[in-house]
């Protein structure tokens, strides 16, 4: 067991596993840093330091600077990876699928089911998101839930140093496109992690607290929100059971389901804007499945719809709290 | 020409295949026997056989929508081409894909694309991972004179150019993006190639209705990239024989156009003239391999006819390898 | 009175709300069709024969032919927008928001409030959408899922005739971002539409067959197949209240949660595949809502999760049917 | 310098204010102040001054996440601005924009951008727009060497010559996009100039360090657009004295290199030399201008501190006209 920061699990695992694996390529804007400069190559990393010394480790081949051209990074990607190589290609902001979804969602997420199932792109397609830093409306967004819709595409949410880990290992030892999720306002929480090289398989969600009045959905940063919330309610006596998630394509519906069956009441959160979201997805999900168990009404806490906004008290409007965690609970409870 | 009789024999026969391959789609898809969105190749088979004739399958292309052309001088099977067209499960992508979807990854077909412009990216990936493994191996990416217009074909040769990739952007300038002109849509100060050399790369003209042409500027081209030179641009004039795509009414030719192109650009026409005007094939022999591009074709319809069709429930298959 | 297709309905529209204001431009690729070419201008419409006659009447300065650019036109309409000008951007097939998302979703929609509300971007961005062609993965495809959780943009799915007059006016008239979304299989329906100049509001879904025992909520081609479902259930003494949302964002939620609170039973007919879609959507607006109301669990009938097949066979098995809707609503029925 | 001392005092001004808005910038992100990405124009005020000093508010410009400049030289209100980057509801934007996001449509000012490249084709619209009122006013759209490599940016050059808009590209290469270098990440046989002319389009060179050069060429540039020949492109050399953002420990410069450009490269001594060389305008003039640009600046501090502050129920505000 050691001590780490969320972002040097990623960097430390893309260590490993580029050791491990020499198929493994890195390729995006600044993750080697001072390319064409006097500085020189590694001069200054990436702006997330999600990339420091690997250019130095593994050398130009493997780690490559791109212009500021998302499509052809992820383009490129999957050319890489449908001839051999496995591909980890980062998108500076989650935000810049806007000018790269193509890629992403008719090349990439497509080729195998394209192709009748001769070919295999297993493309790592890393992404800093969120909100929670002031960067507005074109640096701040969730994209999870529209990446999630997407058939083809695997999608990972870690929300420890452990989990980023275990994921990022089991993301690039998979067969398929993984979008890779790594929220901005985790990259400097620190956590233990177990030694050894784990993995943690895909569509294993994890229980972060246990209780059987209420069950709380979260992903990501979300899942800070949720822990404190039921640390709260528990000194009220109720019994939270908090999932998170960790996948949401592969989901692990059972443990929604199983949860569900016992607390028969929900509580969703999502950071992402409150229509066609992942919120929506697990509440239809359960509103399908575990019909019979619900007591109350699905409570989603989720963003407003509307873009991020700059200021800071209108970007800490704009988040889910875990006061907004709590209310919704109590709301839930409530209800008879 | 300085080819042997035997690869002279071969190109021709690749090009009338895929001539024999449009020409037996365009008749049956008038039927309404086969469904989808089909763009014929017919008229710019030199371009596809010129270029890939010069490659093996560790040599990958990345095509278009107009995608037969470059899969058949790729060296996809005939029938399974043609099975996929139909929608048979037998079918080269058991019919998932169809006509604008083919792709054979062994034989370095990378995929025929229905977005246009999103070929270029995918082969300079393909073309870092050639650089990468280091053995003289390039990726070529067929563009219409439409797809230059979009943004990830620029991106796509900053980035060869920047990272050196052995990838290779062949333009097809048939001289029309749907049912608009070239000369309407292309902003440019000369044309594609000129474009492509502001980024830095070496570029290459060549006639795209001229077998030998396409073959010998090829050539130039793919030793120059071999040689670890970086990416380079070809720009090939060339015609397209039918519509956009099958049910096309093509009002905005020219009177007189398409008898035109078909008299006097003919590609498999000017490949005879050359070859029996050097003494190297004569006409029977030429119509002989004609004849058999035919059957095999005939051939290959008949197969598809009879193959097998994709039951209901393979929809959900192949979407992962593992989910 | 008159009888009118689909795509007529757009053209004709196009034709009147051109004459009436002159802040309208029409641009996107083949719009005019025959630019630089022999045959010149209006040689051939665009594909769809969606803007037929417009360059004709209305010149080269209002109707623009586009190179293949999606990105561009996209934010050209955006720049339009800002200036004065109403722009209806054509997407030629709405899959090809993958090229240019950014412009719509980081740009157009959120224009106005990153700028403090100071400005107003009535872009109409056209979109023809939706399988049943057998044009495969790429061409296919439905997006109202992935629009309609984005914050600032209206999205409007008209299914007949009658709604493509009403609400393209409505959008037209509108000084938001409207993307108005035209299914392919239906340009070639026939449909009667009132004369004179009017009006859909946003927000207002259409009640399509009358029933207490079952709602069903459809949009696009979906109402079809709810309709003929309706029918046949009709046949056995079964109610169904079948509503054809018309916008989905705004949407109308009242007609949806009035409905449940009748019938207690809902089925939803999506035709996108099934995580984080329109369905899901509905799903938890009613669980949350009406969930007092609901006697059984609310049921789905979506596509897949997979991308949208070429073949005749497959792509039948893709598309949700007037089958699998009947049967959902016997499934919702059975549940005591 | 043919400029009339009016001209002058007031582009001189202009280049102050921007100076002092982004010296006294960085030292207040530096305390932590303020929050957010700021990206600082100090070394580029030259471009967006001789640039816009030709402008009017019906003449539109788009702009960058490197914005402050562009929208000080446009007009836009010292104090609007800074209380917008403070986050105040009083800010131009209400505080819901913030530094990379700053508009104001009455000014001609269409908005920074947070996204690289997606200015340009916004541009070719608003272009397109004057094209269609016929008053011979231009959009200017502003990018960076690394916004060159996007490719929107490409695809509006394109647009822009095809509808033969009246919008000229202004490329600010200060060498670097980030932390990597323009040698490095833009491919080009010769300079980004010369890849908007493979575009069909006129273009120009100028020196960004040089008011008179900014501005002269402008003239030209400004004067041929203007006539109706369409769009145009020019490319300023200039240089960025901060980090990318601020917080940038910029261990990729060389040794020396920002004493070196602060020395012989800053646009405020350059047209000092220039005006005073030139008797136009005396060193206690210019002192006196430099010194009101900086108490404004101040002002506007001031003003941003006791500036109210965005209320939560704000957040869902103005996201459409009517929903
Ligand atoms: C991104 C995108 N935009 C538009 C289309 C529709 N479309 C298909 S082919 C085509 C014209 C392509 O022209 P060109 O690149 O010259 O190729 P050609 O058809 O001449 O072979 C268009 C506009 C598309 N498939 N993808
Ligand atoms: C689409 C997109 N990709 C990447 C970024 C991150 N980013 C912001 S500014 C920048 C560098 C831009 O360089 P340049 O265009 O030269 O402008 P400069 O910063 O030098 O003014 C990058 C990579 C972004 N904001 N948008
Ligand atoms: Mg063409
Ligand atoms: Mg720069």
């Amino acid at each position: 067991m050691a001590k780490m920061m969320y972002r040097d699990a990623v960097v430390s695992t893309l260590h490993e596993e580029m050791e491990r694996d020499e198929s493994i390529v890195v390729l995006g804007e600044d993750v080697v840093g001072g390319m064409g400069t006097e500085g020189g190559p590694e001069a200054i990393g990436g702006i997330w330091s999600t990339s420091t010394g690997l250019y130095d480790k593994f050398g130009a081949d493997r780690v490559i600077d791109t212009p500021i051209s998302e499509s052809a990074i992820m383009g490129a990607a999957g050319g890489l990876a449908l001839t051999g190589k496995r591909p980890v290609a980062e998108l500076m902001f989650a935000d810049f699928i806007g000018v790269s979804l193509d890629q992403i969602w008719n090349q990439i997420a497509k080729f195998r089911y394209m192709f009748g199932g001769k070919t295999r792109c297993p493309a790592v397609l890393r992404m800093a998101y969120g909100a929670g830093f002031n960067a507005a409306a074109q640096h701040s967004q969730s994209v999870h839930h529209i990446l999630t819709g997407m058939p083809g595409l695997k999608v990972v949410m870690p929300s420890t140093p452990e989990d980023v880990r275990g994921l990022l290992r089991t993301a690039l030892r998979s067969d398929d496109p993984v979008i890779f999720l790594e929220h901005k306002a985790l990259y400097g929480v620190e956590g233990e992690v177990p030694d050894g090289d784990y993995t943690i398989p895909f569509a294993h969600a994890r229980q972060v607290r246990s209780g059987e009045d209420v069950t709380i959905i979260a992903t990501g940063l979300m899942v800070g929100l949720a822990e404190a919330a039921a640390d709260t309610l528990a000194e009220d006596g109720i019994g939270c059971d908090v999932i998170d998630l960790r996948t949401t394509s592969p989901m692990d519906e059972e443990a929604i389901l199983d949860s569900v069956e016992v607390t028969g009441r929900l509580v969703i959160v999502d950071e992402a804007p409150p229509r066609c979201n992942l919120a929506t997805d697990i509440s239809a999900i359960v509103a399908q499945k575990a019909f019979a168990s619900l007591k109350a009404p699905i409570e989603m806490v989720t963003a407003p719809h509307s873009p991020i906004p700059f200021a800071l008290e209108l970007e800490r409007a704009y988040l889910p709290s875990a006061d907004d965690v709590e209310a919704a609970v109590r709301k839930t409870l409530s209800y008879r | 020409m300085q080819l042997s009789r035997e690869e002279l024999v071969q190109a021709f026969r690749r090009m009338c295949t895929i001539r024999a391959f449009e020409e037996r789609l365009h008749d049956v898809i008038a039927t309404g026997e086969i469904a989808g969105f089909t763009h014929l190749y017919c008229g710019q088979e030199a371009v596809a056989v010129g270029v890939c004739e010069h490659l093996d399958n560790e040599d990958k292309i990345v095509s278009t929508h107009r995608g037969h052309g470059h899969c058949l001088a790729k060296g996809c099977d005939v029938t399974g081409m043609m099975k996929e067209i139909w929608g048979s499960s037998e079918g080269l992508c058991k019919g998932r894909g169809g006509s604008m979807h083919i792709a054979d990854t062994d034989k370095g077909m990378l995929g025929a694309n229905g977005i246009v412009g999103a070929g270029a990216p995918i082969a300079v990936g393909s073309a870092i991972s050639q650089k990468i493994d280091g053995d003289g191996k390039v990726t070529i990416t067929f563009s219409g004179d439409g797809a230059c217009n979009q943004g990830t074909t620029f991106e796509a040769m900053n980035m060869a150019v920047v990272t050196k990739a052995p990838c290779i952007f062949v333009f097809e300038n048939n001289h029309y993006s749907e049912h608009t002109g070239f000369e309407y849509a292309v902003g440019t100060s000369k044309d594609i190639a000129s474009r492509a050399e502001a980024f830095g790369m070496k570029v290459w003209r060549g006639d795209g209705c001229d077998f030998t042409s396409v073959y010998e500027t090829m050539r130039e081209v793919l030793e120059y990239v071999r040689a670890g030179n970086g990416p380079a641009a070809v720009e090939f004039d060339t015609e397209r024989f039918y519509g956009h795509f099958e049910g096309d009414p093509q009002n905005y030719r020219g009177e007189g156009e398409i008898d035109r192109i078909r008299e006097t650009r003919d590609c498999l026409k000017i490949f005879r003239e050359q070859a029996t005007g050097a003494k190297l094939l004569d006409d029977k022999e030429l119509d002989e391999i004609q004849q058999a591009a035919i059957d095999d074709v005939e051939a290959a319809v008949e197969a598809s006819r009879a193959a097998p069709r994709p039951q209901p429930d393979d929809v959900t298959k192949d979407v992962y390898v593992e989910y």
